[in-house]
């Protein structure tokens, strides 16, 4: 595609080159992403450029030059450092290339569509699942993200704050664990045998699921909710185990992030820009809301539902039911 | 590496105490005194935790420690044996993660569990260790036999097997691992988790090969002066060989005991322990130019290293904080522990 | 004459210097004048203290206490490294040359020519390298790395930059410990051009013969402290050895040898055996007997004798030992086959620096200190006292690091190393290399008392202290046999040989 | 750490070529030939990169990729200098984040950028440049006067210094840069990003210092055989001074780089960069032991492992494999550039 005009950035049979930064592939939550991307480029009649930027922002700059020089016309992309997308954003909108970020909003700069759910609602939903379960008393903890990752950071401070207010009574320990299962598993344990009265544990991701449960049950506190020993475990990200889980009353809660839908509406939303559509503020054809975060700069809010046992509302939070066929858990072939 | 600008001759270690007269019985000394340099760390890092938290001391919380290490500690032990025999084998981080991997690949049904199932459970920890046997073979062929730098050939061989495990895994986590995996890992043997106990007991047979055998004196004198090893008819290449084995098959059985601890196999298990591998060895006394350095200081090593993490979660220091704090007590430690053993270092 | 040298201060003046190593003392309140224009003798046993001192002379270590003047002025400040070079340059016993840079940078290490800009001029100083290595006949390409050069050119290289400086004062220790007859001439007729622009050396070696022939006064040093300090004329052989030893036994006569069965089964046989450096040789060693392999630097006896115990491969030909034949080029076949050996260059193959006297002297013999691959420390401890006493290797203990020890006490350890596993055949490259007289004629006795219980030996050296006791020397010139000495030869008739003149076989 | 043990008299490298008679005027050559021990491996990626895609060789791919690794190339180029010296410097990589943290910190305005806003931005850079020296110094003082060993203080360090960006950031990164920080990494000199030209403008310079200056000899020297350097004159303790500082300055430089051209300075900021810094000297040729390497072979080796990654990246190989994919490309360049250059390595 090198110094052609015109014909580039569309193949022969005319489908428009699209590309897509995956921003990690060693996680659960991504994986279904990157399974999920060229089923829906598929669909769409979109042909894809892919790169990995693995938790880099320097690589995801560098694969957005080599998307340049391929001569894409539209960008997808998940900047895990919101801040540093910023000169990269301005590239490629000098180059009028399109970007749709998923996952994240970036802090500058703009961009055609943030595909996104609302990570503070994650953690306020997270909380008010525990606050209802525990009665507004005990002690939770909180096996948090990374401190770099916005993502982290929102969820963290949503369900902090929600405590604070709704359940000043319930003590939230908090534990940075940069995403990692096993660092996760050694935090919770310590704070396990400092305080044997924990009753409720929010995972900010599904990393640190194997490892929480296989803890409580070693301390045999892997029991049904029903006994008084329960421990009251919410996690994140909704993947296929989640669901299992929750069915087999192991955990009690997730919260769904969902995997197919941002690949969808990202490769979705990277076709109407090229298309030339735009969008308002408002309600969606698909159960979310799009609104202006900043002039200039669109979000459209994906639901993420709560996810537990029995569907019920807590503490003014709907839920869905575990085996509903509308997570995308209950869908992954 | 060698840090031997600063007056050699004053850097040697000082010479042991003369032999007392007399007989003493055979028996094991399990650590010398130039071992014991971390000891007033530890002990000071112990005094704080106690200040800090009346858990601390707990039995729980010592046990908890010791479990959390155990599996890390595994990695520090095999990456003793290649540092003494002065090599250094960096793949281990990934063959920790790759082998109980594959074995999960293998033997978790498909479907929810993402793995092949081709295999029944029963086989998930031969396959494991053999795996590790795999990996430390591939090592020693490319560098005991071509003769290629083994700095770059294990980094070659941990990205390609960090890779790998994501590849199989599709960078998912294997879930609903067979029970015979789960086993080392989840156990509890008179009051103590299996894992803590085999932790220590191979650091025990550790000490032992190191101190007090063939071998051990072999790996010793390949990473003093490999030319002198082999004019005393060492077999240099045979004892490399076995010791890159023996190292990735100790990475590959922690690898087995954190799956089990944790139920599962990350696809990035692992990444990133070297580090703290080689921190705790060399902290410990080890040399990363081969020839020094003993199994108890490189335990001592990962110890420390443990309690300042675990003290710090106890002191519930403010998230953005633990890391420079755990640096700046690292460091503090260090320089105590090596002002008040009187001696500069190499 | 003397008169007028006594005015002038002492070129360096050490007085009162005592230096510790933890338990050890190196040097007790020992002192040493030197004068312009002497060349002056540094003699002592083993461990006595003469490096030691030469460290402390030159700057590299400070002493716990005494007083250092040069010139009769303090000696510069310790980290004034140009200071104290202006002062003194050495060869220091251990060597001082880099292995991975070239040999001209070697040489000029820190002084090399600059150029335009300030920038090093490659081309100028490899120039003077050539220039400097040809005054003294030393034939290398000045490009090649200096870990590649053998180990007596090597110690040309660090010879010929000692004397380049033009400093005024000179210390060579244990200069000659690695040469040949013919270099070790080459570096005397250099030092006496230097005297006679007087230049002024402290020499330290353990050929006493070499004190007689170039040095003018002698200190000597005994338990790290000063004894004696007197012109070379006025102590002899006999008087300088007692002062050395502290005891008045002179040196013993060479022992008359029990002669060797002719009719025994040869314990060595090579065959045809082509190597490194050396052609088509072959040669019988029969139990008890020394066999004395002799010949210049390059005459491939070093090379001979490492083929034999397997550190180098043949292109062809064969060794047996004992009648079995040995896997050539593995020195594990060559132990288990029961040959014991002394490697040429200690500090390479001889021990491993960091590890005691006791793993040292008894890696060969690990299958003998324990059952199933165990080693007990006790039997360990025991065999390296044993070793300790019988080789009087001075030392604090077992558990000592070799790299601690004095350089002629390194060199007992690597002999006990060989002697540990009772070898049917001994081969020994110049094992007496850096050995005081006094434990040079100990060690050779040890070889003897090997050949008497019936292990057959071969000597590889040029070093005719060496070769002695030797029942028969074989001379070896360009990798032939050119001669073949019974016992009893004249040092010329060797000397000669080895020189490839007269020819005798 | 020494992998001396496989047949050390046939490491050396070859003996050049005989020397041409006649005089030539002093000048300087960049690369000797065994410097190029990389070149078939380069020149056989670039081969598969154009036949993978046609957009390689553009010229703005070409410069894509200079540009990106410009600033981790500065890292590789400070860490030859302390590796040729006989030392290593782990906490390069935290210097290159926390140099530009610092100067952010300090200067971007409270609030939205969530800096102090203490400082005008003009003292940005002069800041960044002050924060390498000032960790050089500290570690020197570390390891040259208190003989410590260099590993562990600069790993101490790395943890410390990592901690306090996190701390000062609480995490996020700093954005809003002052002009006078993003000038360096956004600036196009000549049709090049000057970050191009300052990166390749310092190897010229390390090349002649390294190969042509008595200071850079040095530290050959010293990385040799440190006695023998003290031997001969050289003032070991301070030419490390110097060489840990200037390698420190040059990191933070490194870092300024990166975040101009991010317009940000991210918490995270160079994590694990230190990985590939030593892969990048090694596999260039320079050896862990000190003493042996060039820049310009160092130089390459940057070069390889981002020429492999762009390539990889045009080759939109699936996410999950391009770890395996990346680091098997990096193990067959490395062993058949060894290969043809028929050298065991060390
Ligand atoms: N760095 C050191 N650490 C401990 N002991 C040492 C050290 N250097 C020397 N010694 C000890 O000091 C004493 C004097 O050693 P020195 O090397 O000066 O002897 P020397 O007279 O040169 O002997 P040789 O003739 O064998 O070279 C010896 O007992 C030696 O073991
Ligand atoms: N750039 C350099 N870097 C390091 N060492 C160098 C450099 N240039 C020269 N040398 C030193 O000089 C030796 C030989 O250098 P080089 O191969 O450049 O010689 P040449 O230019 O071919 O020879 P001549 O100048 O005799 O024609 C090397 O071994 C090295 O020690
Ligand atoms: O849900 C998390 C996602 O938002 C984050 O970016 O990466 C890890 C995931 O578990
Ligand atoms: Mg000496
Ligand atoms: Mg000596």
């Amino acid at each position: 595609a090198c110094g052609d005009s015109g014909g580039a950035g569309a193949s022969a049979d005319g489908k428009p080159l699209v590309g897509v930064d995956y921003p990690r592939s060693d996680t659960d939550f991504w994986n279904s992403y990157i399974k999920y991307t060229p089923q829906f480029a598929g669909e769409l009649g979109i042909d894809l450029k892919t790169t990995n930027s693995q938790n880099d922002v320097a690589k995801l700059t560098a694969n957005v030059q080599t998307f340049i020089s391929q001569g894409v016309k539209g960008v997808a992309m998940a900047p895990q450092d919101t801040a540093a997308v910023a000169p990269t954003l301005q590239q490629l909108e000098a180059k009028k290339i399109p970007v749709v970020t998923v996952d994240t909003r970036p802090d500058t700069g703009n961009v055609f569509m943030v595909v996104r759910a609302d990570n503070r609602a994650y953690g306020e939903k997270a909380c008010q699942f525990l606050g209802a379960k525990l009665n507004g008393a005990g002690k939770v903890v909180m096996l948090q993200g990374g401190l770099d990752s916005i993502n982290g950071r929102d969820r963290t401070e949503a369900f902090n704050d929600c405590m604070k207010k709704n359940y000043p009574n319930i003590t939230v320990f908090g534990e940075a664990t940069n995403w990692d299962g096993a660092v996760a598993s050694q935090k919770l344990q310590t704070r396990l045998t400092e305080h044997p009265d924990i009753k409720g544990v929010y995972m900010q991701s599904s990393f640190a699921l194997a490892g929480t449960k296989q803890l409580l049950k070693q301390r045999g506190l892997l029991v049904p909710p029903a006994d008084p020993k329960h421990v009251f475990v919410v996690s994140n990200d909704g993947i296929p185990q989640e669901l299992k889980d929750i069915a087999a009353g192991e955990i009690d809660a997730t919260v769904s992030q969902p995997a197919d839908l941002y690949a969808k509406y990202a490769l979705s939303y990277v076709k109407d820009a090229i298309d030339g559509k735009t969008f308002q503020p408002g309600p969606t054809d698909h159960d979310s809301t799009i609104i202006q975060v900043r002039p200039g700069l669109l979000e459209d809010q994906l639901q993420a539902p709560l996810v537990t046992a029995d569907g019920a509302t807590y503490g003014g939070v709907p839920s869905v039911k575990s085996d509903d066929k509308s997570l995308w858990g209950n869908n992954l072939s | 590496m060698s840090d031997t600008a600063t007056a050699q001759a004053s850097q040697r270690d000082a010479p042991d105490p003369p032999p007392r007269s007399g007989r003493r019985p055979a028996r094991i000394r399990f650590a010398r005194l130039r071992d014991l340099v971390l000891v007033p760390a530890i002990v000071g890092i112990a005094v704080i935790g106690q200040l800090v938290s009346p858990v601390f001391l707990n039995r729980d919380n010592l046990i908890n420690i010791l479990q959390t290490m155990s599996e890390i500690a595994l990695l520090v032990l095999a990456q003793t044996l290649v540092l003494v025999a002065g090599r250094m084998d960096l793949s281990l981080e990934s063959t920790f993660g790759l082998a109980p991997g594959i074995a999960a690949w293998l033997t978790v049904a498909a479907g929810a569990g993402h793995g092949l199932g081709v295999l029944s459970g029963v086989w998930s920890v031969p396959i494991t260790l053999l795996v590790g046997v795999l990996v430390g073979a591939a090592n020693a062929v490319l560098i005991v036999r071509f003769g290629l730098n083994g700095f770059i050939v294990t980094l070659g061989m941990l990205i390609v097997l960090r890779g790998l495990l994501t590849g199989i895994s599709g960078g998912q986590t294997f879930f609903g691992l067979p029970s015979s995996m789960m086993y080392l890992g989840t156990a509890v043997w008179l009051g103590l988790p299996a894992s803590v106990w085999l932790c220590l007991a191979l650091f025990a047979v550790g000490i032992v090969v190191l101190g007090y055998t063939r071998f051990g004196r072999a790996l010793y004198a390949i990473g003093g002066n490999a030319d002198a090893a082999r004019a005393a008819g060492i077999r240099v290449e045979r004892v490399l060989t076995i010791v890159l084995i023996v190292a990735s098959v100790l990475a590959a059985l922690g690898g087995l005991l954190l799956s089990g601890r944790l139920a599962s196999v990350a696809a990035a298990q692992g990444n990133g322990y070297i580090f703290t591998v080689f921190a705790a060895a060399v902290i410990g006394g080890v040399s990363l130019n081969g020839g020094k350095g003993t199994v108890f200081g490189a335990f001592t090593g990962i110890l420390l290293l443990y309690l300042i993490q675990n003290v710090l979660t106890l002191a519930s220091v403010p998230a953005q904080w633990i890391g420079a704090l755990n640096g700046a007590i690292i460091l503090i430690a260090l320089v105590l522990s090596r002002i008040t053993s009187g001696k500069a270092q190499d | 004459m003397s008169d007028n040298r006594d005015a002038a201060p002492p070129v360096v003046e050490a007085t009162k210097i005592s230096k510790r190593f933890g338990s050890t003392v190196a040097l007790r309140d020992a002192g040493l004048v030197v004068r312009p224009g002497q060349t002056h003798a540094l003699v002592g046993r083993n461990g006595a203290g003469k490096s030691t001192l030469v460290s402390i002379l030159t700057g590299l270590q400070q002493p716990d206490a005494g007083r250092l003047r040069f010139g009769g002025r303090p000696a510069p400040r310790i980290n004034d490294r140009d200071g104290w070079r202006r002062e003194v340059a050495c060869v220091y016993q251990k060597s001082t040359i880099i292995g991975s840079l070239s040999v001209a940078e070697n040489l000029f290490l820190n002084r090399q020519d600059r150029g335009r800009a300030g920038l090093l001029d490659w081309p100028g100083v490899r120039r003077r390298a050539r220039e400097l290595l040809a005054t003294y006949g030393v034939d290398v390409d000045v490009r090649t790395l200096a870990g590649d050069l053998s180990v007596e050119r090597r110690q040309f290289v660090e010879i010929a930059r000692a004397l380049s400086f033009g400093a005024r004062f000179i210390i060579l220790d244990e200069p000659t410990a690695q040469l040949d007859a013919a270099a070790i001439a080459r570096l005397f007729s250099k030092i006496r051009e230097l005297q006679a622009q007087r230049v002024t050396f402290l020499f330290i070696s353990h050929h006493l013969q070499e004190v007689y022939d170039i040095c003018d006064t002698v200190t000597v040093f005994r338990d790290a402290r000063w004894i004696v300090t007197a012109p070379v004329a006025e102590l002899p052989r006999a008087d300088l050895v007692a002062a050395m030893t502290g005891d008045a036994g002179g040196l013993t006569a060479a022992r008359e040898r029990p002669a060797v069965d002719a009719a025994a089964t040869p314990t060595l046989q090579v065959r045809d055996l082509i190597g490194d450096n050396f052609a088509e040789l072959s040669l019988d060693i029969r139990p008890g007997e020394i066999v004395g392999v002799a010949g210049a630097g390059g005459s491939g006896r070093t090379e001979l004798a490492e083929t034999i115990v397997g550190l180098r491969r043949p292109a062809s030909g064969t060794t047996t030992v004992g009648g079995a034949p040995v896997k050539p080029g593995d020195v594990g076949a060559g132990l288990a086959a029961g040959i014991g050996f002394v490697p040429q260059d200690r500090h390479r193959q001889g021990f491993v620096a960091d590890m005691s006297i006791a793993d040292n002297a008894t890696m060969t013999i690990a299958g003998r200190l324990g059952r199933a691959g165990l080693i007990s420390r006790r039997r360990t401890g025991a065999e390296a006292r044993a070793m300790i006493e019988s080789l009087a290797i001075k030392t604090t203990g077992p558990e000592l690091a070799v790299r601690a020890l004095s350089g002629g006490n390194q060199q007992k350890v690597v002999m006990a190393r060989a002697l540990a596993s009772h070898p049917r055949l001994l081969v020994l490259i110049n094992p007496t290399a850096g050995v005081d007289v006094r434990s040079k004629e100990f060690l050779l006795s040890k070889v003897d008392e090997a050949a008497d219980r019936g292990t057959a030996v071969l000597v590889a050296s040029d070093e005719l202290d060496d070769l002695r006791p030797c029942d028969r020397v074989l001379v070896l010139f360009q990798g032939r046999l050119v001669a073949e000495l019974p016992r009893g030869w004249h040092d010329h008739e060797l000397v000669a040989a080895m020189e490839g003149l007269n020819r005798h076989v």
